[in-house]
């Protein structure tokens, strides 16, 4: 690539067509809505997961470790691919046999839920871990106040957990932003694949790699700012480390 | 409640009711599968796939480990370095961590990589050959993605030891080299293994993406299956197994890690 | 004067963890304004057994009553119990305020959260009442200062009655105690048992585990010695300490300094 | 009743290609409405990745594809296609510095790029791997583009209006030309490009076919065609 | 017989917690074979005083000499000082061996690794004679069955005795210790008080944090009293606990039970 001047031309990230400033922007809101959709949905999984894991009995346990390593190894273009086409497919299918009619199952609920199953077991093992460096005796001390399981989790166990997990959830986060790339297979407008359609039309790919890179970056530092302020929220009263 | 060796399970203990009533229901699920899909593309395509297992392999543990040795000064530094190189890791890992990892490697191939040829002292040098190989390329930026995520997870883990126990081991003299190499490093991994494990299979999972700068991995081969025969769901379930397996593995490794020192959770 | 209620009876308990069978069968029964010292040497089962009378630490085998309600348990598979309703014993948590050894206050958490967390969020006062009655624990226990600083930033000491205040605030009707001055200067020791003889005329049952013989001389009005996961001498403080028989406690009261 | 027709979301200038409003465009697109408004089908536009068209397509979210699919014998085992609908002349482009033939000999020892699970791949490799020369499989024909003007390859093999697009660009322009095109086999290269459909649609397949023989005969296609192409894209 | 040389000497040490003085200046010097034992409120700045020495916490002014070998401290910048040779604090270090209020123990090593550590890794001494030595330790403070146990199972009275084991690894010329009986019962406290009388008579200078009254009296040479961040009063046992001076002094010693 000799000159790089000769590859850019700023016009083509125009807000308004032709330029593909405005359909970018389109797409990172678009990627941040699911985001935030897939990424809640997980937290809540993880939760749970985390919790049937250290707590459960024999049976939940291994019901766990089976959704967190199946659901962590496959990869996720397999999954939503399985999810949404065979599974509506699926669900169709039986639907007719009960006689009720055909549902049309959204790509965009369908992306949220996949993304939100797949956070869900790497959130799992985050907690897991984070859960497990809390001092027993700060668990026991709750227990034995008598606090249900659901008080001692929400009042103890996740706070004092919060600053082992900051890091991992994080990066989750991350992840879960970039990882809407996915619903792209199912026509969905997000950032990954307009900036493709925006490369691939106008033959700039360096252009809008890196503007999408901007992008990206961008929203990291935000959310960057504001993980920092929840750690240091939740690092009160821990002592820092020289 | 107290896990202690004993509790671990043993072969014996492996095979408990509800656990072969799992077994069961996955055998006849598999046996479906194999029953009522098509497989005759198998035995054309079984030399690349073994071939791209390989290469798979090879990149996920040539890149984690690379990536594991750079997160550990990474992840250090961001707890306790001076602050010029607390800023520099700290700036690595968010621009790392904030763009695609596609954007990356497009960089280092297509961008850095095509610079080289312009330089004849490039060309002419014993790295030649293996600049114009794209593997290099591909190892490089999943060890750089790799190490960033990881040094993240491990500024958490470093921060994470008690603060009493690292006093302990400096009021008895111990140098600074020495606290980080017998209890801060091994205190900060062993609590940072399950977040690991995770990473490594991200990082399994991301390998695929080698395939954009020619490196030929197992999930490319199973796109090509899907591209020469336009059969959906059978080369997906393979594939699906295939890291399956993989990841089976890792866990079990790093659970066997984690369990060498016994917790006492509640 | 009637016979007192009885507040807690545990029956022929035994724990074992692993291979280590820590205690072989303890009964013990404390009616209402009791207060029962547990003395023994260290790795002796003292802890250990506090913990089975809260079920933090769930028994190999026995039973635990407390004002004459028996906690229900059923077999949990492995050759142990486990309690068959986890509401039950967490009700019945809430009359046992226990003060830990290592005082396990919460970190994340100031010193006054830490003591109304139990009261507005497992007895449902309302948050005034119980800063209120928190702040009067933390300045009756002289951390009022403290009261907005976070544990890890506290002496031992003050971690020590801050725990004890935290157990307090749930007005429990037993207070479990493990060791609750290890950690505490003369002046504080004094304190504290001020505070618990109080309690003790409050009609409280009080179980405490100590290693300071005046103090359990001094405060309790039974005596148990624990050695080797039973109880090998029980009694009123001047037959165990004046006259004792057992030759492993002649020893172990000849020994204290 | 409504058919859906799926195009891959990734352009494919000229054949389909959006802009930044939203609007398809390309040469397929109006191949597109031709057929349609020849079939008196009320089609609308559904675009998907192209990871997951076939899926969409055997589970009825699309009813057939117009995405430049060529036809063979081992697709034709898991989807049904049209007649052919354009088929277009394979080409060999290389660096302007060397000099040689697209033949087995004048590649021999040289590195050739294809795009993957393409009739190209499957010809590069009969004829010019056989021989001696190493073949690398590209994700997509850009890629393969980029790493020879970047000197990683010494030739591009591809339909001859890709490698047109390519030579016509800043880069291609600067570094590379035609070499020449390929020696026709019609066992590979000679099937051509199909609308893509389920199997068991006998019904519309009969409508495409017809539609594809009305819009040749009376001068549509011909009409839209020089629009892009100076040159006859349906082949013989 | 000759004047015995000193061991440490502090001299006017200021300590400062953001606005709280904790210490305001405190000087104090110990000779060879001496035990001194340091009393006091909690909260008085006993643990930090201890903590000072070893440079666990800096002073914010004030210097330390250990063995005629004064700490060279520097301006770290922000009104307090830092050491200006990290090499001659860690050399120094290897002869105070100190026991933690809170133990801290390695979480991830067993008791037996938790005692072998320091000889192995800073002394240079080799496997098998650390292993002997480290084990002959355990045995002496009744741990040798629990050696492959990891701290967290363990008792807090076992807790400690590891942590006085791993101390006395390091073979140190001082020791420092703080709190070191709080969790033991009467028996251990005696077993403790004949390893430390031991050391005395090895000629190993002793600092010890204490709220045993009776332990101080017995095993020290000389008690100082700290209140508030100074010296109160200091003096023989015979001295502080036979005949006072100060008000706060009288006060502290009439409180004990
Ligand atoms: N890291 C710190 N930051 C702020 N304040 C501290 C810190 N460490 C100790 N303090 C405060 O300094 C004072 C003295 O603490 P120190 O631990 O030295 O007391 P102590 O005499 O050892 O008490 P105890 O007998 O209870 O252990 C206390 O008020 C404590 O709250
Ligand atoms: N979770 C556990 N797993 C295995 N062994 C344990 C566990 N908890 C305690 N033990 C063992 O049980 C025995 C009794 O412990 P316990 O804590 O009850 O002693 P204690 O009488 O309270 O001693 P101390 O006075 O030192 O606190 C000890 O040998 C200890 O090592
Ligand atoms: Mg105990
Ligand atoms: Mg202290």
């Amino acid at each position: 690539m000799a000159d790089p001047a000769s590859f850019i031309n700023w016009g083509l990230l125009a807000l308004e067509p032709p330029g593909w400033g405005g359909v970018l922007l389109r797409g990172l809101v678009n990627s941040i809505e699911i985001a935030i959709g897939g990424y809640t949905f997980g937290l809540l999984l993880g939760i749970g997961g985390a919790c049937g894991k250290l707590y459960g009995g024999p049976i939940t346990r291994d019901l766990m470790e089976c959704y967190t390593t199946i659901v962590r190894a496959v990869p996720e273009l397999v999954l939503i691919l399985l999810l949404y086409y065979a599974g509506t497919d699926a669900l169709n299918y039986v639907l007719a046999l009960a006689g009720i009619g055909q549902v049309d199952i959204s790509g965009l609920v369908a992306g949220i839920f996949v993304i939100g199953v797949v956070q869900g077991a790497y959130t799992t093992e985050v907690l897991r871990g984070a859960i497990k460096a809390v001092p027993a005796g700060q668990i026991e001390a709750a227990r034995a106040y008598g606090m249900s399981p659901f008080k001692v989790m929400t009042r103890v166990t996740l706070p004092a957990m919060l600053p082992y997990a900051i890091p991992g959830l994080s990066n989750l986060w991350l992840i879960a932003t970039k990882d809407t790339a996915l619903l792209a297979v199912v026509g969905f407008s997000e950032l990954t694949l307009v900036t493709r359609q925006a490369a691939g039309a106008t033959k700039a790919y360096l252009l809008f790699f890196c503007a999408a890179g901007m992008l990206y970056l961008m929203l990291t530092l935000v959310s960057d700012f504001f993980i920092k302020i929840i750690e240091r929220r939740a690092r009160r009263g821990f002592v820092e480390q020289s | 409640m107290a896990i202690t060796p004993e509790d671990l399970p043993t072969r014996d203990s492996f095979f408990k009711p509800h656990r072969i009533v799992l077994l069961l229901i996955l055998a006849a699920l598999v046996f479906c599968i194999v029953w009522f899909m098509r497989w005759d593309w198998l035995p054309k395509y079984l030399p690349r796939l073994g071939y791209g297992i390989l290469i798979t392999l090879a990149m996920l543990f040539s890149t984690s480990i690379l990536g594991f040795l750079l997160a550990v000064p990474l992840g250090l530094v961001q707890v306790t370095g001076p602050w010029p190189l607390k800023t520099l890791a700290k700036t690595f890992c968010t621009i790392v961590r904030g763009t695609p990892l596609l954007l990356q490697l497009w960089l280092l191939y297509y961008g850095l990589g095509s610079l080289f040829p312009q330089f004849p002292a490039i060309r002419q040098s014993f790295l030649w050959p293996y600049l114009r190989e794209s593997w290099p390329y591909g190892v490089a930026a999943l060890t750089i993605s790799f190490a960033a995520y990881e040094g993240e997870v491990m500024r958490g883990a470093f921060a994470g030891v008690p603060a009493g126990e690292l006093e302990a081991a400096r009021a008895y003299g111990m140098s600074r080299w020495t606290v980080f190499r017998r209890i801060w490093l091994p205190r900060a991994i062993h609590r940072a293994l399950p977040t690991l494990n995770g990473e490594t299979v991200l990082q399994l999972k991301a390998t695929p993406l080698v395939a954009t700068i020619t490196v030929i991995d197992v999930y490319s081969v199973i796109s090509k299956v899907r591209q020469d025969t336009y059969i959906t769901y059978e080369p997906l379930l393979l594939l699906a197994l295939i890291y399956m397996c993989l990841t089976g593995i890792l866990v079990i490794a790093f659970r066997y890690l984690e369990n060498r020192i016994p917790t006492r959770g509640a | 004067m009637t016979k007192p209620a009885q507040a807690i009876a545990v029956t022929n308990l035994h724990k074992r963890f692993g291979p280590l069978e820590v205690l072989k069968g303890v009964s013990l029964t404390a009616n209402e304004g009791d207060v029962i010292a547990i003395i023994g040497g260290s790795g002796s089962g003292k802890s250990t057994f506090l913990r089975c009378i809260n079920m933090l630490e769930l028994p190999t085998s026995g039973s635990v009553t407390i004002h004459g309600e028996t906690i229900a348990m059923k077999k949990d598979g492995h050759g142990g119990l486990m309690p068959s309703d986890r509401k039950q014993v967490q009700r019945l948590r809430t009359q046992l305020g226990m003060v830990f050894q290592s005082f396990n206050l919460w970190q994340h958490m100031t010193i006054l959260q830490n003591v109304t967390e139990v009261p507005i969020h497992v007895l449902g006062k309302s948050k005034d009442e119980a800063i209120a009655t928190g702040e009067a624990l933390l300045r009756r226990v002289g951390l009022f200062e403290k009261r907005d600083a976070y544990p890890a930033f506290l002496s031992g000491g003050q971690q020590q009655r801050a725990a004890i205040a935290r157990a307090l605030a749930i007005q429990p009707l037993v207070m479990l105690f493990d060791e609750p001055t290890s950690a505490l200067d003369p002046q504080l020791v004094g304190e504290v048992l001020t505070v618990i003889g109080d309690l003790a005329r409050e009609k409280r049952t009080m179980i405490l585990v100590t290693h300071e013989m005046k103090f359990a001389r001094n405060v309790a009005n039974h005596i148990v010695f624990l050695a080797e996961g039973v109880i090998d001498e029980q009694g009123s403080p001047d037959e165990i300490f004046g006259n004792p028989r057992s030759e492993r406690l002649k020893k172990f009261i000849s020994s204290i300094h | 009743e409504p058919v859906k027709v799926g195009f891959a979301a990734e352009p494919y200038p000229p054949f389909t290609s959006p802009d930044a409003s939203g609007n398809w465009e390309g040469w397929e697109v109006d191949f597109q409405k031709a057929i349609c408004a020849e079939a008196k089908l009320d089609c609308v536009i559904t675009p998907v990745a192209w990871d997951g068209i076939i899926p969409a397509l055997t589970s009825k979210k699309i009813d057939m594809i117009i995405g430049s699919m060529s036809i063979t014998e081992e697709r034709l085992k898991t989807i049904d296609f049209s007649d052919k609908y354009y088929n277009t002349p394979t080409g060999v482009i290389g660096p302007k510095s060397e000099t040689f033939e697209a033949t087995p000999e004048g590649l021999k020892g040289k590195t050739i790029g294809v795009q993957v699970s393409t009739i190209h791949q499957v010809y590069a490799a009969k004829y010019f791997g056989e021989n001696g020369a190493t073949v690398k499989e590209y994700q997509t024909q850009d890629e393969a583009n980029n790493d020879l003007a970047a000197g990683r390859l010494d030739a591009v093999q591809a339909d001859s209006i890709a490698l047109g697009a390519f030579l016509q660009s800043d880069q291609g322009k600067e570094c590379c030309d035609l070499k020449g095109m390929v020696k026709d086999d019609p066992t590979i290269l000679g099937a051509g490009v199909g609308i893509g459909i389920r199997k068991g649609e006998d019904e519309l397949k009969g409508k495409l076919n017809a539609a594809i023989k009305a819009i040749r005969a009376n001068g549509t296609y011909d009409t839209f065609s020089k629009k892009y192409f100076d040159f006859n894209i349906y082949g013989e």
